[in-house]
This record gives C-alpha cells, structure tokens and sequence, in this order.
C-alpha cells in the first residue's frame, strides 16, 4: 500500500523532509518505524527514542500499536507546544 | 463558536466587542491570549509550525467539548503560526457564559488541550541558536484535572 | 497595577493592549468582564451602587493580595457604578503574568474577593418593579478556596 | 462622641437617608445598633436581622462585637454584590 508520511518540528529536521509517500506492507505504525529504520540512519536517528514521537492517523492522534488499515496519511511529531 | 488559525496578527479587543455584540443573555466573558515572552532579551524569534488540517480539526474538537461540558453562549479560539516577535500575540481563547464559574472554567479547559493536544510545535531563534521548545510534563498532567 | 471606580464605561480591547504595551516579559493575559445579563428581557436597568472611598481601598487591598500571592507583571480592575442597561460591561479585571497559571489563579482570584469583599449592590429595576440582588451562599463559600 | 454613620443599599432605604451624624456613648457596634433600634420603628425594622447586615468601621469590614474605640465613621449594608 502507499502511505501519505509527514513530519513535523525537530522529526521533521532529522529525516530531511516534510512528507513522503511510502511504500510498505506495515500492518501497525510500529512495523512502519522499524521498516523507516531499517531504511537510512537519518530515520533510525529520528526514531531513536519513540517515548519522544507522537503519531497521528489520518489528523487523528494515535499510538504505535494502532494498525494502518485504511490509513491514508501518518504525521510524526514531537509532543505539542502550543498555546 | 469559531476556530481560526492564521499567520497574521488578531485584534484581541475587537474579537471580544464581536462576541458580546447585541447580546443580553452574556454574564462573563474570560479572555486568554498567549504572548510571545523574552526575559533575557535573547530571543530574535519564535517560530511556530503546525499540521494544517489537522490543527483546525483538533481545535475544533476541543472548543465543542468545552461546550459540551459548560454552559457556553459562545466560544473563540485564535491561533497563529509563522515567525513571530517578542511580545506578539500568539493566540487567544475567549468564553462568554451566563455565570462566571463555566466562562474561566472552560477557558482553562481550552487551555489545557490546546497545549497538548493541538499540533503546534515552538522554535527559539535566539542569538546563539535555535532550539525546539520541549514540552513540559506539567502540561500533559494537566490534563487529568479535567 | 491600577483600579478604577467609574460611572462610565471602560474599553476592555484598550485597557488590555495597554497592559502588555511595550512589554516582553508577559507570556499570558487573562481578562474577565462582567456583563449585565438579561435572559427574559424583562430588566430595563441594573443600578450599581458603591461605597465611595471604602471600594477604592477594598479593590486596592484585594489587588495587593495577588500581587503578593502570584508572580504578575501587572494588573487592572475597572468596576463601574451607576445605571446600566443590559448588555453593558459592569466591571473588568485583567492579569498579566509570565505564565499561564498565575494569570489564570490570580484572575479567578481576584473576581471572587471583589464579589464578597467590595461594597458593591446590585438593584435590578425590571418592569414588575425593583429589588435588590441577593448575594450568594456560594460567593462567600468561594474565598474558602483561596 | 459623634459618629458618623452611613447606610447602603436596602439598609439605606429602609432607615431613608444615606447617612447622618449620631452623637451616642456605644461601646461597641451592637450597642450602637441596640440604641438605633430603640429610637424609631425605621432602625428597628433595618437591623430587625442583623444576621443580612454588614458592618465597617471607617471603611474597613468589622463584626458587631467591635469597640467604636477612635472610630469615626460606621457603615451598614448587605452582603455585597459586586462583580
């Protein structure tokens, strides 16, 4: 399936780009990250610490367990500093 | 009830005139508005991004839990992004209640979520560098208030 | 730090902007208004009368209390006296700190010792005639948070 | 001693005037308000429950068991109502 990933803040920063598609047979977020890993240091990077990592699905916030069934776009970001 | 997210400035004052105007059924009207704060004199900028869509959807879903839970006449959520200047505005919510309790109740509520749960993220520029502002603990443990 | 006793009334967007003018050491501005309320459209008018000289010294004393309490920048309470229609702004307090919490606090702080402690009495003349706005058990029961 | 006493509110219009100089030898703010109440029907019925009056001395709040000890000025009026 092909994934809409996007990136914000410092995540963004460290994997060089805003949004990509992905290719992938990921069946959860967490399959997803370890795939991204696996790719190129500057993912493995990003993901060092995924305690640091939110995710959402879709524009919804989500977990690293949550399958990608039907997920179009996936958002990594920091935890929120808004306000 | 209305959600805005911009990269211009607002004007606070007139935000507030717009929600009480031609009412009679407003008894308190509580206004937040973040600023922009510089103790040091170090900072040049503070950036902010967001995730366009998404931003909108999750402040929209706050304001209507907000009026779920509180007797609301009405409710404002402003929020800029983009580079902004020591001492700007950054953002803004305002509750108009019947009785003061639900106006400074809810808009401590809309507080609380916005901080953790709408996808801003600051960036300092400041004179030796730039640096990504990290949330505080604080701010997720604020949530269990609610 | 200021307070107001006035017949006239007060620009909230004015008084708030000039707070944080030239200023960037504030990070949070919390603002209340109260507002004359009318849900059955039967009040023509709520006269506000007031204690000329004590008011000033009680909001003086409850303003000096948060100082002490909370890390404000600034502050400002505007309470009019008088005849007002409904729809008019009767009073406002505003609180400028570094952070939100303090603003927050200081402003709900302030709004419930001003409501029991300054001698304010509210005169609802409606079209049945005229009576004086009992206080509430809960006003008083509110300075026990503090 | 002269006192000065001012009266607010529906304290004000039911004793029927804002305020007046009372030349009494009171104690404290009770026997004030015990002399009062024997003078006219109109201070009778104002302080007829004590318990809805409010009372400052010289601008400050007090209670009914305060000394009128160098005060000058007396106030009475409902519970507040402001904000």
């Amino acid at each position: 399936m092909k994934l809409d990933v996007v990136y914000f803040a410092w995540v963004r920063e460290r994997i060089g780009v805003p949004r990509e598609t992905v290719e992938t047979e990921a069946a959860t977020v967490a399959d997803l990250v370890k795939e991204l890993r696996g790719r190129e240091e500057r993912y493995d990077l990003a993901f060092s610490d995924v305690s640091a990592v939110r995710v959402a699905l879709d524009q919804t916030l989500s977990h690293f367990d949550a399958p990608l069934t039907d997920v179009r776009e996936v958002a990594f970001f920091p935890p929120m500093t808004g306000g | 009830m209305a959600v805005r997210v911009q990269q211009h400035d607002f004007d606070l004052g007139a935000e507030l005139t717009a929600l009480r105007a031609g009412r009679t059924d407003i008894g308190a009207l509580v206004s937040f508005s973040g600023l922009v704060r510089d103790d040091s004199g170090d900072l040049e900028a503070l950036e902010l991004e967001h995730y366009p869509g998404m931003t909108e959807k999750a402040l929209a879903e706050i304001e209507a839990e907000a009026r779920a839970r509180w007797d609301l006449n009405d409710s404002l959520i402003i929020h800029r992004y983009g580079p902004l200047k020591p001492g700007e505005q950054i953002m803004m919510v305002a509750t108009a209640a019947p009785h003061r309790k639900a106006a400074f109740e809810a808009a401590d509520f809309l507080m609380d979520f916005l901080k953790s749960r709408a996808p801003f993220w600051k960036k300092e520029h400041g004179v030796a560098g730039a640096a990504w502002v990290d949330a505080k603990e604080d701010d997720e443990a604020a949530l269990k208030r609610w």
